[in-house]
């Protein structure tokens, strides 16, 4: 661990100079053009079909058009991938990539925001980038009661600003009881701080009223009661103190609510609260694996929800012994609720990429378009930027992938990712991931000619001798070998 | 929904296979089971396109094209599945009772233990590790000794009784961190010296007693062979040393650092015994001497991050993604193993990423199924679909170890024992169904 | 400390008053039928022998300290006193085969695994408060047993909890009792080998082999444990979870073992392999907290043909938990005469004392109990206990909170 | 209470004592029901014939039917037709009793957390119906004849926030049991709060001061109420003159204003206008003086905790205590002392120690458990005596069996409990009692459960014999007049 991290340390340093600079040397126009035309193999526009050997235009970091036969215009440069699939960016709707630590100790801290936590050189975003996320939402932990200010960030940039894509993106709640605490506790604690929040109003809206008053230079004629009516139209936001902030624009429903729950008894705390409190309509509910037991409920707030990465609950009966495994999505796909899912960074190869999420969405009987959906334009809808990001549509972002293969495929790697036109990452210069594959320490500059080619040759015998030891992938279709790349 | 209807299917095939059997009582279908499946996978890189398995009282009797499987016999089938033989884990912790923490600590060479005493039977592991598609797994021991107890190969479904393949297997050794791990807390209590006080604190303390250790099983085998020697006080773990010495038992050997794989392979050679490499992570960076030696490798789990108890061992932080492709170019015998992880990180999982990281597809196959029967020596009986072999099987939706691909039905011993959608209640109705409608 | 040093000057005391009992014993014979005493018989609405048979309204004759006769229409010697108990019920003695009364702490010894010549008779206190409890919840025969810190633990001892005269000698029912064995974590955790599960059977193996083939192995092994592999000694196995149960089942058939299983806790995983093997059972203490699959596990034990028997867990659980163990298991689907004599006879056999106690049948010891309604019914108490013949417990009386209830004395 | 030993004798009662009985039900005999009404109704109209009937309400039927309409009882008597539409459910020989109530249970309330206690929690929040684990205790505790728990927050000491009363209805969201979701207020002494150290001192104390600065905060509330109505009172006061003087202040800038103009044409007589403008300016004054001395009240500062404390001590909801050791109890009953609480006690372990006590104070009790093995050892526990039952019957004060509410699993032998006090003194009559008609009067809940009488609802349960024989089986457990549960079907 520790050393991948000193190697990254070096290698970024490296690197993203050396990114751009290479870049560069290959095709001056790649960054310099406003407009590309993109000519791929096969496009997955998610939201229309899918388009073999098409064209995606973009224009100053905007697709423009896609479709079969477009005819590029003279002025576009063009990037030939027509061996490749080109798939938008995948979005993570709720992670906690990229921060040390999760969560204050103190139960309500409506005032703190992950702006102050994200680390732009942490691993996880170069990690991300590599497992083709290219939007995140980044949100304090669920160990908490009222957690803070989240944030949706690019995993690109030099500091925490230029990462962002969107500065307040919600609010974090939890309804699960936070460590040695019990729900009573949790729950109690929610409503003491909102009935505070009321009284604190209160007395605002009287004291601006008086105020008010004395600006105009006429005398008090209310009763408190009275003034805090006639008082509540007068305060802004700026008047509020940093505690309340949040809180009253989350009250108003000017602010999206994520609410955790871990058990599906929670999800009916939630949504009693978060109605009683009027922020229902802009909730979006985090599950734990029980709760697909609260799917009806879930479903009459027609409300999106974001499932937990392990999205398998297992539970034994006390009186038989036997064990019940059931895979959550399924519950919601059925139940027609829009799901996203989200990625374990930190957990052993699989649950880390989004795409493997989704296969496994599908190995469960999802659908595959449910399953892609999944991991671009749902998260994307739920942090409300479905009209921008996670699909391939005339005036949406450039922000897409460009695949060896299918997307759902163990064999398919991020060869390069586009992000708002412009190119973020390219596989061959991925030296740590080399250095993952190959075992050996990479030479930041990139290996000359020769060299290139043996390592190109040494990987097409892979799938020759893979044809020789056996007929299986003759035409097994679309598992057919996917050489690795080291780096031709 | 798509998979449920073919759930149906199989369960019906199933019942209504069994009852024609009964109807055919004159034809030799009875107590027949057959897989039909578009694409059989030997096991050894042959592909037969639309095959049918056909298994008599748990054993394959036939494996070959559907126009050659008897009528009216019970059936699994699936429209686009494929066949494989059931994978099987060389080195798993499937079943221990208090899984990390049962070393016997009482000695440092602990050869004449056998796991299989702390392996609990009943446990879920079995059954979760079958619904992936694994039907036999070589439970290994625990790392805690220098010279460990030995391993046994069971399979995971199946009466408690029979599923016991090899009671004592390999002796296991331990080269690293985890055999000298307990020698920190030498000292007991306000630095009492007391029962622990024995045990290695370093590297050095570790190959010193292993050293040791054979030098005394060299010596009392010699004793034992000499005339007098009834005279020589039995041991039982020099005993089965000394086995090891003479070839009779394999070792095994887990070290994951590159100097604790070289050191393996040194010692190895001075008392001439034969080795298989456990873990292996850093084997990547040692394949000339693991080739020169022949060193056969039981790698894994694949991980970016290691987990389990290998974090805390901090020997696993130089991982190599592809160390399966290196080790199949370089021509080495290996097999996968998914060790302590029994879900969805199971072998597929394993072998799946394996490909991604640039193992063949074909070679993966082999380094679940071939190859570890080759390195637990029962090439004889597990790892393939060829008649005569154990009816252990896997049939997958599509093209294993793809993501996006799973088992739709495992069969072990010629039952079947995990149906896609099918609670373990249900099949074991369906199963007693089966046994008794042939016999009416 | 004042106490201790009481009990020492009365342990003094008895060792004069012991001899001349034992004497007066030894010339009265056991069964005091020599001064054949004015003979007693009680008369009670239901007379529970034990042995699965139930009398309505029937007599007990005692003759001595034993029991004469028991039924409905026998013939009384002349001038026989009845004692008529009305609508009580009477139940022989019961008997608790797995506990540590009055030894919690005295019975444990760790310096080797293997310890079989150590006998829980050496620690048998019979001035121990917990004698009386256990009296008052109507047991009237327990078995003491070492503790569970070593693989083999010694013997046990089985003792009245009551006796008519002051020697403890007879209130011994069965010296050198069953040997205790187990393979629980208790004896893994000490300081000495062995530290894990494999440890612990590979040596339990081991010192079952050596015992049967003394020459091949130098040293001589203990005879108890010699006793044991002949099958002349009875031994108790204590596993409180279902691990390695295979294995020493698989022992228990290769050696003709003569093994009573305790403690099991997840029995319901295997009641079929047990049954198969035949293994007699002592389950418990049930309380509220069990869970309900191990509450079916009696009923289903008893469906199966096993034998099975409760235990009270006493002193560390209430010695009342017999009997609410025995109505627990009644609940979830123990036939009533079968929980009686899991309580009884079963116990009795188990411990090895079954031709002095466990039933009401004729030449046996009279230790009764004397129950408010019937046994198995938490609602009806404990009235009086009877050992030897002699009324040793009357009731507890509830500061007189109880006058409605006409039997309190 | 009633006892009447020959109701309970198993032999049949002469004809006669049914014939008083009807008499005594007012003419029951004529009552048949009919079904046309009920098809509005949700629930089908039910009639149990030919059980012996416990009503735990005075009367008891060896052979009775009961009819059971829109979830209430209709009718209790010794026979009654059914009409069509009617579905009649034969009881013959078996023994129908109110289904029993658990006074405190831990059931369905999801177990976890070392938080301390807090006054504004409410038990609901953590009732849980979803995980197998808490629908399996459920059911069991169903089989077992219970059919109404109280759950309280987890016991650590302090006041710990509102209880609930649930029935136990499978497969149900949390709130579609609540049969009273304020049922009480609770609060504990000498265990401990989860976290903290344990000080039986500090925790008298806290109790103390919690109860005292509850009482200030009312009267600061009394307070403030009155200042603000005064205040409000003077502000329309002046709020009125203003406008008065207003209306005559622009009346007279207005004669000023002709009296300039014509003072700029006439500089001679418009002294007097001049002095008018003075008066003007003074009173202007004098209004800025009375609005200095006008001054708003100060509001106390709002805190939900004392006001949730402030329902108990007003007795608006009950105040249930657990509280096991003697010497807490008089200390407890001399805080509470001065306050209109109406006080519960839960556990009380050594109640039979101060029995004249508690009912020279009123106390009413949640007793138990009887059945109990586990947390003996703990000190609280150590003097529990198996017939505390008795002793509180004997000093007639009104207590209710309960299992401890430290653990789900005990509440499916609340039956057990109430058999072994049996065993040490209560007549198997109030036992009976303790765990229906008398667990639902300490509850507040006797208008709607707790006895078999017309008008209340029906839960019940059929029993196959005597309930509190350890092998009674349940037949039929009916909530609200539904079959919630059948072991046959």
């Amino acid at each position: 661990m520790h050393c991948l991290k000193l190697a990254f340390l070096v290698l970024t340093a490296a690197c993203l100079p050396v990114l751009s600079v290479t870049a560069a040397q290959d095709d001056e126009s790649a960054l310099r053009a406003d407009k590309i035309a993109l000519k791929a193999g096969r496009i997955i526009t998610v939201l229309d079909e899918e388009i073999e050997n098409g064209v995606i235009l973009i224009d100053r970091g905007k697709i423009v058009e896609v479709g079969k036969d477009v005819e590029i215009p003279y002025d576009y440069w063009v990037m030939d991938m027509s061996d490749k699939v080109v798939f938008p960016g995948m979005v993570e709707a709720h992670t906690t990539r990229g921060i040390d630590r999760t969560n204050e100790s103190l139960p309500v801290v409506p005032f703190l925001s992950v702006y102050d936590a994200i680390d732009p050189s942490n691993l996880a975003f170069e990690d991300a980038l590599r497992d083709g996320i290219t939007t995140l939402l980044i949100s304090q932990g669920n160990n908490t009661v009222i957690g803070g200010m989240s944030r949706v960030v690019r995993p690109i940039g030099r500091t925490v600003d230029e990462m962002t894509l969107k500065a307040e993106a919600g609010l974090k709640l939890s309804a699960s009881p936070m460590y040695g605490q019990d729900r009573l506790t949790q729950m109690a604690i929610l409503r003491e701080t909102f009935r505070e929040l009321e009284e604190y109003l209160g007395d605002l809206a009287e004291s601006a009223y008086e105020k008010d008053l004395e600006k105009k230079g006429e005398t008090i004629k209310l009763g408190p009661a009275a003034a805090r009516e006639k008082g509540a139209a007068l305060i802004s936001d700026k008047d509020l103190d940093f505690r309340h902030k949040n809180l009253k624009r989350l009250a108003d429903g000017r602010l999206a609510a994520y609410v955790y729950c871990g058990a599906a008894m929670d999800v009916y705390n939630a949504v009693a609260f978060a109605e009683e409190h009027g922020f229902l309509k802009r909730t979006v509910f985090v599950l734990g694996s029980e709760c697909y037991k609260a799917v009806d409920l879930i479903k009459s707030t027609g409300r999106p929800v974001i499932l937990e990465p392990s999205m398998i609950h297992r539970e034994t009966d006390p009186l038989t012994g036997d064990e019940t495994e059931v895979f959550v999505p399924l519950a919601f796909f059925e139940a027609g609720i829009s799901f996203a899912v989200t990625t374990e960074p930190r957990d052993v190869y699989g649950l880390r990429y989004p795409w493997y999420q989704a296969a496994r969405l599908m190995r469960n009987g999802i659908p595959r378009e449910t399953a892609i959906k999944a991991i671009t334009i749902t998260p994307a809808s739920i942090i409300g930027m479905g009209t921008r990001l996670g699909a391939l549509m005339p005036g949406y972002d450039a922000t897409l992938l460009v695949l060896t293969g299918d997307p759902l495929e163990s064999g398919t790697w991020v060869d390069k990712v586009m992000i708002g036109g412009r190119m973020v990452y390219e596989q061959e210069k991925d030296y740590r991931l080399k250095e993952l594959l190959t075992g050996q320490e990479q030479p930041v500059e990139p290996a000359p000619q020769g060299d290139q080619e043996e390592k190109a040759a040494e990987a097409e015998a892979a799938p020759g001798q893979a044809e020789s030891a056996s007929e299986a992938n003759k035409d097994a279709g679309k598992s057919q070998e996917k050489a690795p790349p080291s780096g031709q | 929904m798509m998979n449920s209807s073919l759930v149906l299917l199989i369960c019906f095939v199933l019942l209504f296979g069994f009852a024609s059997a009964e109807a055919r009582e004159a034809s030799d279908s009875s107590g027949l089971l057959v897989v039909k499946a578009p694409k059989l996978y030997i096991g050894d890189g042959r592909v037969i396109e639309n095959g049918a398995v056909v298994i008599k009282d748990g054993k394959i009797i036939q494996v070959g094209p559907l126009s050659e499987a008897p009528q009216g016999a019970a059936e699994i089938k699936c429209p686009s599945g494929v066949v494989t033989p059931g994978l099987i884990d060389a080195s798993s912790t499937a079943g221990l009772i208090d899984k990390y923490s049962w070393t016997e600590h009482s000695s440092e060479v602990v050869s004449h233990l056998n796991v299989l005493d702390a392996v609990d039977m009943r446990s879920r592991d079995f059954e979760r590790l079958a619904r992936q598609g694994v039907t036999t797994v070589y439970v290994t021991p625990g790392s805690g000794s220098v010279v460990g107890c030995r391993g046994c190969v069971l399979k995971t479904a199946g009466p408690a009784g029979e599923r016991i393949v090899v009671s004592r297997g390999s002796v296991k050794a331990t080269m690293g961190r985890d055999s000298y791990r307990r020698g920190g807390w030498n000292r007991g209590p306000r630095g009492r010296v007391d029962f622990w006080t024995r045990r290695p604190t370093t590297r050095m303390g570790v190959t010193w007693i292993f050293r040791e250790a054979c030098f005394e099983a060299r010596k009392y085998r010699d004793a034992r062979t000499k005339p007098g020697a009834a005279t020589v006080p039995h041991d039982a773990a020099l005993e089965s040393l000394a086995a090891v010495l003479d070839g009779q038992v394999r070792l095994r050997v887990q070290a994951r650092k590159e100097h604790d794989i070289w050191s393996a392979i040194r010692l190895c050679k001075e008392f001439g015994v034969d080795l298989v490499l456990e873990e292996g992570t850093e084997a990547y960076s040692c394949v000339p001497e693991l080739k020169e030696y022949g060193v056969p490798v039981v790698y894994g789990p694949v991980f970016a991050y290691p987990t389990g108890f290998r974090a805390g061992s901090g020997e696993a932080n130089e991982p190599c993604l592809n160390t399966a492709g290196i080790l199949h170019e370089a021509g080495l015998l290996f097999a996968l193993t998914a060790s302590d992880l029994s879900g969805e990180g199971a072998l597929p999982h394993q072998a799946g990423f394996a490909v991604r990281a640039g193992l063949p597809r074909a070679a993966a196959l082999r380094a679940v199924t071939a190859a570890p029967a080759e390195i637990l020596g029962l090439s004889d009986r597990i790892g393939l679909l060829e008649p005569g072999y154990d009816a252990d099987l896997v049939l997958w939706s599509g093209e294993p170890f793809l993501p996006t691909t799973r088992p739709i039905a495992v069969v072990v011993g010629g039952e079947p024992v995990h149906v896609a959608g099918i609670t373990g209640a249900e099949l074991r109705v369906l199963q007693r169904a089966a046994k008794e409608s042939p016999e009416k | 400390m004042k106490r201790t040093i009481k009990l020492r000057i009365f342990s003094f005391g008895t060792a004069f008053f012991m001899l001349l009992c034992c004497l007066a014993t030894a010339e009265s014979g056991p069964d005091g039928s020599r001064k054949s005493p004015t003979p007693v018989a009680l008369k009670a609405a239901k007379v529970w022998t034990g042995t699965g048979q139930v009398h309505d309204d029937a007599l007990v004759l005692l003759r001595g300290r034993q029991i004469a006769a028991v039924g409905k229409d026998i013939v009384l010697p002349a001038g026989c006193e009845v004692i008529d108990l009305g609508s009580a019920q009477i139940a022989p003695g019961l008997i608790d085969p797995f506990t540590a009364l009055g030894a919690v702490g005295q019975n444990i010894e760790i310096i080797d695994p293997i310890h079989p010549e150590a006998t829980a008779e050496d620690v048998f206190d019979r001035f121990h408060r917990d004698f009386e409890r256990a009296l008052a919840a109507g047991i009237t025969s327990v078995v003491i047993t070492p503790s569970l810190d070593n693989l083999v633990g010694g013997t046990a001892v089985a003792v009245k909890t009551a006796g008519t005269c002051a020697c403890s000698r007879c209130r011994v029912l069965r010296r050198g009792g069953p040997l205790l064995l187990t393979l629980s974590e208790a004896a893994q955790k000490r300081n000495r080998a062995p530290t894990s599960r494999i440890g612990a059977i590979d040596l339990f193996k081991q010192t079952l082999a050596r015992a049967r083939t003394p020459a091949v192995h130098g040293e001589t092994p203990s005879p108890r444990i010699e006793a044991l592999v002949r099958g002349e000694l009875d031994a108790y196995f204590y596993a409180s979870w279902r691990y390695n149960l295979d294995t020493v089942i698989g022992l228990r058939k290769e050696y003709g073992l003569k093994l009573t299983l305790v403690g099991l806790s997840d029995a319901w995983e295997m009641i079929d392999e047990l049954a198969a093997a035949g293994m007699p059972l002592i389950l418990g203490p049930f309380n509220a907290l069990t869970a309900e699959r191990e509450l079916c596990v009696p009923g289903r034990a008893q469906a199966a043909g096993l034998e099975i028997a409760f235990t009270s867990g006493a002193p560390g659980f209430k010695p009342e938990g017999l009997r609410s163990s025995a109505a627990l298991a009644v609940r979830y689907g123990l036939e009533r005469d079968a929980a009686l004599q899991a309580m009884t006879l079963h116990a009795a056999k188990m411990a090895g004392i079954v031709e002095r106690v466990g039933s009401l049948s004729p030449g046996k010891d009279a230790d009764m109990v004397v129950f408010s309604g019937d046994p198995l019914d938490l609602s009806s108490k404990v009235l009086r206990v009877y050992v030897n013949g002699t009324p040793v417990y009357a009731g507890a009386c509830c500061g007189g909170c109880c006058a409605e209830s006409e039997v309190c004395p | 209470m009633n006892v009447t030993p020959g109701l309970f004798s198993r032999t049949n009662t002469p004809l006669l004592f049914f014939l008083f009985l009807a008499i005594a039900l007012g003419g029951t005999l004529s009552i048949a029901p009919s079904a046309a009404a009920d098809e509005a109704g949700d629930a089908k109209p039910l009639l149990i014939q030919g059980g012996r009937i416990l009503t735990m309400a005075g009367v008891d039927f060896e052979r009775g039917d009961l009819f059971i309409r829109k979830g209430r009882v209709a009718a209790v008597a010794p026979r009654l037709r059914a009409r069509r539409g009617v579905q009649v459910i034969d009881a013959s020989g078996k023994t129908v009793v109110p289904g029993f109530i658990d006074a405190c249970s831990a059931l369905l309330r999801e177990p976890g957390g070392r938080s301390g206690s807090r006054a504004t929690c409410s038990v609901i929040d953590a009732i849980n119906t979803f995980s197998l684990q808490q629908k399996r205790g459920l059911e069991a505790a169903l089989a077992r004849g219970v059919t109404t728990v109280a759950v309280f927050p987890q016991a650590s000491s302090g006041v710990g926030g509102y209880a609930a009363a649930l029935r136990l209805i499978p497969d149900a969201a949390p709130r579609e049991l609540v049969v009273e979701e304020k049922l009480a207020l609770h609060a504990a002494v000498g265990l401990g709060s989860y976290g903290r150290p344990f000080h039986r001192l500090g925790e008298i104390e806290n109790l103390r001061g919690a109860l005292r600065g509850a009482k200030e905060y009312e009267e600061a509330l009394e307070n403030y109420t009155e200042e603000l109505e005064e205040y409000e009172k003077k502000l329309k006061e002046r709020a009125e003159k203003d406008d008065t003087e207003d209306q005559d202040k622009e009346t007279d800038t207005k004669k000023n204003g002709n009296g300039k103009r014509a003072g700029r044409t006439k500089s001679r007589d418009n002294n007097n206008n001049d002095k008018k403008a003075e008066s003007a300016t003074k009173n202007d004054a004098a209004k800025d003086k009375d609005k200095d001395e006008l001054k708003k009240p100060k509001k106390p500062r709002h805190d939900p905790a004392k006001e949730r404390l402030l329902e108990a001590l007003d007795g608006e909801i009950p105040l249930f205590v657990e509280v096991h050791r003697a010497a807490d109890v008089i200390n407890l009953l001399d805080i509470v002392e001065a306050y209109p609480v109406k006080l519960v006690l839960i556990g009380c372990t050594e109640g039979f120690l101060v029995t004249s006590e508690l009912a020279g104070a009123g106390v009413k009790v949640v007793a138990g458990p009887a059945f109990r093995e586990t947390e003996l050892e703990r000190n609280e526990f150590r003097n529990h005596v198996p017939w505390f039952a008795a002793a509180l019957a004997k000093a007639e004060i009104p207590f209710a069996l309960a299992s401890s509410g430290r653990l789900a699993g005990e509440t499916r032998h609340l039956t057990l409990n109430a058999a072994q006090t049996v065993a040490h003194g209560l007549t198997e009559r109030q036992a009976l009692e303790a765990i229906t008609i008398e667990a639902a009067r300490l509850l507040g809940l006797d208008e709607r459960l707790g006895s078999l009488e017309k008008g209340k609802d029906a839960d019940l349960v059929i029993f196959d014999g005597d309930p509190l024989s350890s092998a009674a089986k349940v037949e039929m457990v009916i909530i609200q007049g539904r079959i919630v549960y059948q072991p046959g079907a």
